[in-house]
């Protein structure tokens, strides 16, 4: 049986690309599902054959841990959002006073209530005191990706996506959000219950925590944690 | 349960405002006319011998046997009879010859048998048989149907108008088949016609109706007294014009 | 009512603004598609008919994702709605009918059309040699006789506009009060584990389809229709 | 274009396997008969002169007016024709009433003129108007159809056997009619008929088809010499059995 | 074929198997079901034929989660699933067929049963008098006549499985392999930005099924049957 992981929509691209690291590493075979991390935490819960599952947040595989579902021991940050301000057009990058100025129709955030990064961009707004003025031109998507799709296609003009959706990109600017304005975005990874004696799942888990994986995790446009008591908390 | 031959029937109940109040019977063998006023109930009538009115009181009696009656209901399937409807009723998705077949007993292997060509020689269908129903003339339509209804090789025989649509050169041809076809098989027949020359030349027994009632059967030739004061024969009229 | 929160509230009355709006325009587009379909048969009606039935097979997000290119500046749609004044037919009303109606258009013509098949040949050679005129054939003798598709060409898009979410989602951008609708605020209750909103809004959107579906279909059960 | 009255009319063409090739006139009034086997093409006839048959080829015209040539086809609907089919394709969806007015100018007033009651009352469809035409017996609904047809006023009336489910008594009151109302509107009729008696009381003139083709109109009294042996009448060889 | 990873041809085949053995099923359980509901018209039919078209009203993903709890190891599903020893019903090809049966029902119902009722109760009596079963009436009368609806059915439930996303992405659990279907695997192409190969899978989905509606609906216009 492959190693199954569950890994929340904004992550799929970097964990194949870990996934396909490990696999040539180990000669084991991975396989990657995705969704919204709220939807693979109930698939967990009603007895979805996952062995590890990468989120998006903290709380979800908090919940997961409490009712047994997974192994506290386990569980850890993989990796840190970043929060950027995108537009697809060349020139200056997108920032606090382009906002403020108003010179556009839609900015595209996605929706706080299934995705973190939509949070955090609200709480953004909120610090710089923009979002009661910009409320009625907030068009929310369902994901990151689903954000994205909507600035990239021109019918937003600007907004809210995660660094490492545009990191790569060749066309477009953004500017990065400073961490300060809004809540850390953890993501954290969780050994799930019934692979708890399953050696590759430990396995995985040990090559996540490494170097050469923290260092495509950055590459990839994200932080990770620093020093060993981040893992271990 | 009587166990005379030949159905006896009666029957009452209503559709929509009609209201229908029927008591007949037929003899074990011969061709019986069912006559009367268009929209007095004749099909009605043949419908409820069938099986296919079951909103239909009364009782029904066949041979012997019990089709309906207060307790019993057979559906019309089980029923062995043979039934040309006025509206001639094809299988649109069938063949002529697929059409003819379906009821025989026996069903694909029947056009091979001899009572099959016999049929199709005599409705002169033998040129139509791979042809689609739905290409068919009026005529040619209740022809199939005519033949679809003998080849089920029915213990009673219920024709509604089955002649109506065609030509005097088919029905001298047909009419003396189907008076020989119930002789043969010793089968009654319920025949419906408006036509007196029809009646007179097949049946030897009439029954007429008039709003949903029957009145006593009469023997043809007393026809003329009872009822033709009530319904004048086509031809007086028109002549004396 | 006390309990119902107003967001709620709002997205209920865009949800059935939309569903009215899109089934209306559905049945009225598909009669006339349907019937031109119908008769006679020409072999490249066929594919029309396939082509119709495309949007179904494309998981809705992603005919979300091409639509949101058509919507844009780029696209057609950006150039419809340059003429009056907007950048995008994506995040408003406009757009979110036009996807539903791409979307639920096959559910509307294949019933209608079939009905008009079955009805054949005769009651439309019958009003002609009444003398009614193709257009009056159409409204006085094929619509009534085709009852029983338009049915339920209604109740399949209604009930499918009423849950189609993928589209709206995408093309929609969830402003509330605009674009909205229940579909989008109970994904959002489910994601967000708030069960006992979700259970309510999800039970509250089955009984209305319920008694609505209900309604409808007794209208297909009615053996004759009166038209004076 | 020509100037004459009444119809002059050739067509040929083919239908699947049955091709007809027909050529006729019709004088500016009074009634001729169709006559020919069951599937010889007469209910073709009548449908190329609707306009129904668009696959046909040839001529028609009407009271000096071109329905159909090489280059022109006038779609059924614009040709002032009353068509009774073969089989009533009633309008399902409607009453008897509302059957009956569709095709008259003026459409729901129609049933408040002095024609349409003159029509029910001669068909007898006094107590049916609100019925729906789907709970109609076979008869009755035929005479919706004609009345249909009638009330349409047409110029030219074109009728499938008519009277084929009718009773005599209905049939000889309906016949006369049909003959007054051919004279009085002076329109001419093409009568579908297989019933010799009807065909001797109503009509002048007589085409005789077979397989498609038209022999020369004869006129009445001469048909038993051109067409009883090819066609021989019902009664003959019923009576010499 | 080269450039074709094996992921994408594992979802196309897991596509194709889950849309025919669906639209199979669908067609079976829907042709006695419509004829059931057709014939005779009863009053409580009319309800049953709106509980048919209810899932049509929720969202997807919705029904997705509705789905996965009476599937799981505390719903009816997960009792089931205990017969050969697994948890729950979700997660696997059978969980994925009775979602998409659910979901597709109505479009295979409601054009089969209109169907049944444009053919009247002519044929049937005819049959009837001619010694047919009801049995016999439904498979040799009923189901060619109903031909048309019966094409129609398939083309829509076809579609729609193809297309379907959200009720299988939810109980299916994108389990490559087992219950990662096309459409699923678009999305996930959609999600990370691969546009390239999401374009293509797109634009096969779309040529593929154009051309299986194109070859159904050529049935559907085919005059008559000739069954032996
Ligand atoms: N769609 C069709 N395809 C092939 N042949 C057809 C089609 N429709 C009619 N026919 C044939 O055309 C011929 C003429 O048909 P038509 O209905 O004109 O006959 P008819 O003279 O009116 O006969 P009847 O007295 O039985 O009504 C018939 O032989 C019939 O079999
Ligand atoms: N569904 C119905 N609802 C109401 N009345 C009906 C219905 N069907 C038939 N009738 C009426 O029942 C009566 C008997 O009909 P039936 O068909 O038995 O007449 P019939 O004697 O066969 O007439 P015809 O010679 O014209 O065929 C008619 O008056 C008809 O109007
Ligand atoms: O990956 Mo998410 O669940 O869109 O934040
Ligand atoms: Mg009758
Ligand atoms: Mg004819």
């Amino acid at each position: 049986d492959p190693l199954r992981l569950a890994v929340a929509a904004n992550f799929i691209q970097t964990a194949q690309q870990l996934a396909d690291e490990f696999m040539q590493r180990t000669d084991l075979s991975v396989t990657i599902s995705s969704g919204s991390s709220g939807q693979l935490a109930t698939q967990v819960r009603e007895g979805a054959p996952f062995d590890i599952f990468l989120s998006a947040d903290t709380q979800r595989p908090e919940e997961l841990v409490s009712s047994g579902l997974a192994i506290a021991s386990s569980r850890f940050t993989y990796a840190i959002g970043q929060l950027v301000l995108w537009r697809p057009t060349t020139g200056i990058p997108p920032d606090e006073q382009m906002l403020r100025n108003g010179q556009f129709a839609h900015l595209a955030l996605c929706n706080p209530a299934t995705a973190p990064y939509g949070a955090a961009a609200i709480e953004t707004l909120k610090a710089w005191n923009l979002y009661d003025q910009l409320r009625p031109r907030l068009v929310v998507a369902q994901s990151v990706s689903q954000a994205l799709e909507l600035i990239q296609s021109g019918n937003a003009e600007l907004g809210f996506v995660a660094l490492a959706q545009v990191s790569r990109l060749k066309e477009g600017k953004y500017t990065v959000i400073p961490e300060s304005l809004y809540s850390p975005l953890r993501q954290d990874a969780v050994l799930l219950s019934r692979a708890g004696e399953n050696i590759d799942a430990r396995q995985f888990m040990t090559f996540l925590h490494g170097p050469q994986a923290r260092d495509m995790i950055r590459r990839a446009g994200y932080l990770t944690p620093n020093g060993e008591q981040e893992a271990a908390r | 349960m009587t166990q005379d031959q030949g159905l006896r029937a009666a029957f009452y109940g209503r559709i929509g405002a009609f209201r229908y109040n029927v008591e007949f019977t037929l003899p074990g063998h011969g061709i019986t006319a069912l006559s009367g006023p268009s929209g007095c109930g004749k099909s009605t009538v043949l419908r409820c011998i069938a099986g296919l009115e079951r909103s239909a009181e009364g009782y029904c009696h066949f041979n012997g046997r019990i089709w309906q009656d207060g307790r019993k209901f057979i559906p019309a399937w089980k029923r062995p009879v043979g039934f040309v409807f006025q509206h001639p009723s094809l299988f649109p998705h069938m063949s002529v010859r697929q059409n003819l077949v379906f009821g025989s007993p026996g069903n694909w292997r029947a056009s091979l048998r001899s009572g099959f060509s016999e049929v199709v020689t005599i409705l002169d269908l033998e040129t139509l048989l791979d042809r689609n129903v739905t290409q068919l003339s009026g005529g040619e339509k209740q022809r199939v149907a005519i033949g679809r209804a003998l080849l089920r090789r029915p213990l009673l025989l219920l024709m509604d108008e089955p002649l109506s649509a065609l030509d005097q050169a088919r029905k001298s041809r047909i009419l003396p088949y189907l008076k020989a076809f119930s002789k043969r098989m010793n089968i009654p027949v319920l025949y419906i016609s408006h036509d007196r020359k029809e009646i007179d030349y097949l049946t030897d027994r009439i029954i007429l109706m008039d709003a949903g009632q029957t009145f006593n059967p009469s023997i043809n030739h007393d026809m003329e007294n009872t009822a033709c004061r009530k319904y004048p024969v086509f031809s007086a009229p028109l002549l004396g014009e | 009512m006390k309990g119902i929160p107003t967001d709620v509230i709002e997205a209920t009355i865009l949800t059935l603004e939309l569903a009215v709006v899109t089934t209306g325009m559905l049945v009225t587009i598909a009669l006339p598609l349907a019937w031109w379909l119908a008769f006679p048969h020409r072999w490249w009606k066929s594919m029309v008919n396939a082509v119709i039935s495309l949007p179904l097979v494309l998981p809705p997000s992603v005919l979300g994702y091409y639509l949101l290119l058509a919507f844009g500046p780029t696209g057609p749609g950006g150039w419809i709605a340059r003429l009056w004044g907007a950048r995008t037919l994506a995040f408003s009303f406009h757009g979110l009918v036009i996807g539903s109606l791409l979307y639920a258009l096959p559910f509307a013509v294949q019933p209608i059309q079939n009905a008009f098949h079955a009805m054949g040949r005769h009651p439309v050679e019958s009003a002609a040699v009444l003398g009614a005129s193709p257009w009056r054939t159409f409204y006085r003798i094929a619509i009534p006789m085709a009852w029983r598709g338009v049915v339920t060409a209604i109740v399949l898009s209604f009930a499918h506009t009423i849950g189609e979410f993928g589209i709206v989602l995408m093309i929609g951008g969830d402003i509330p009060g605009q674009t909205r609708v229940l579909s989008v605020a109970l994904y959002d209750y489910v994601e967000s584990a708030r069960w006992h909103d979700a259970n309510m809004i999800a039970g509250g959107m089955v009984m209305f389809s319920f008694l609505t579906i209900l309604l409808l279909s007794s209208l297909q059960n009615r053996k004759r229709r009166h038209t004076s």
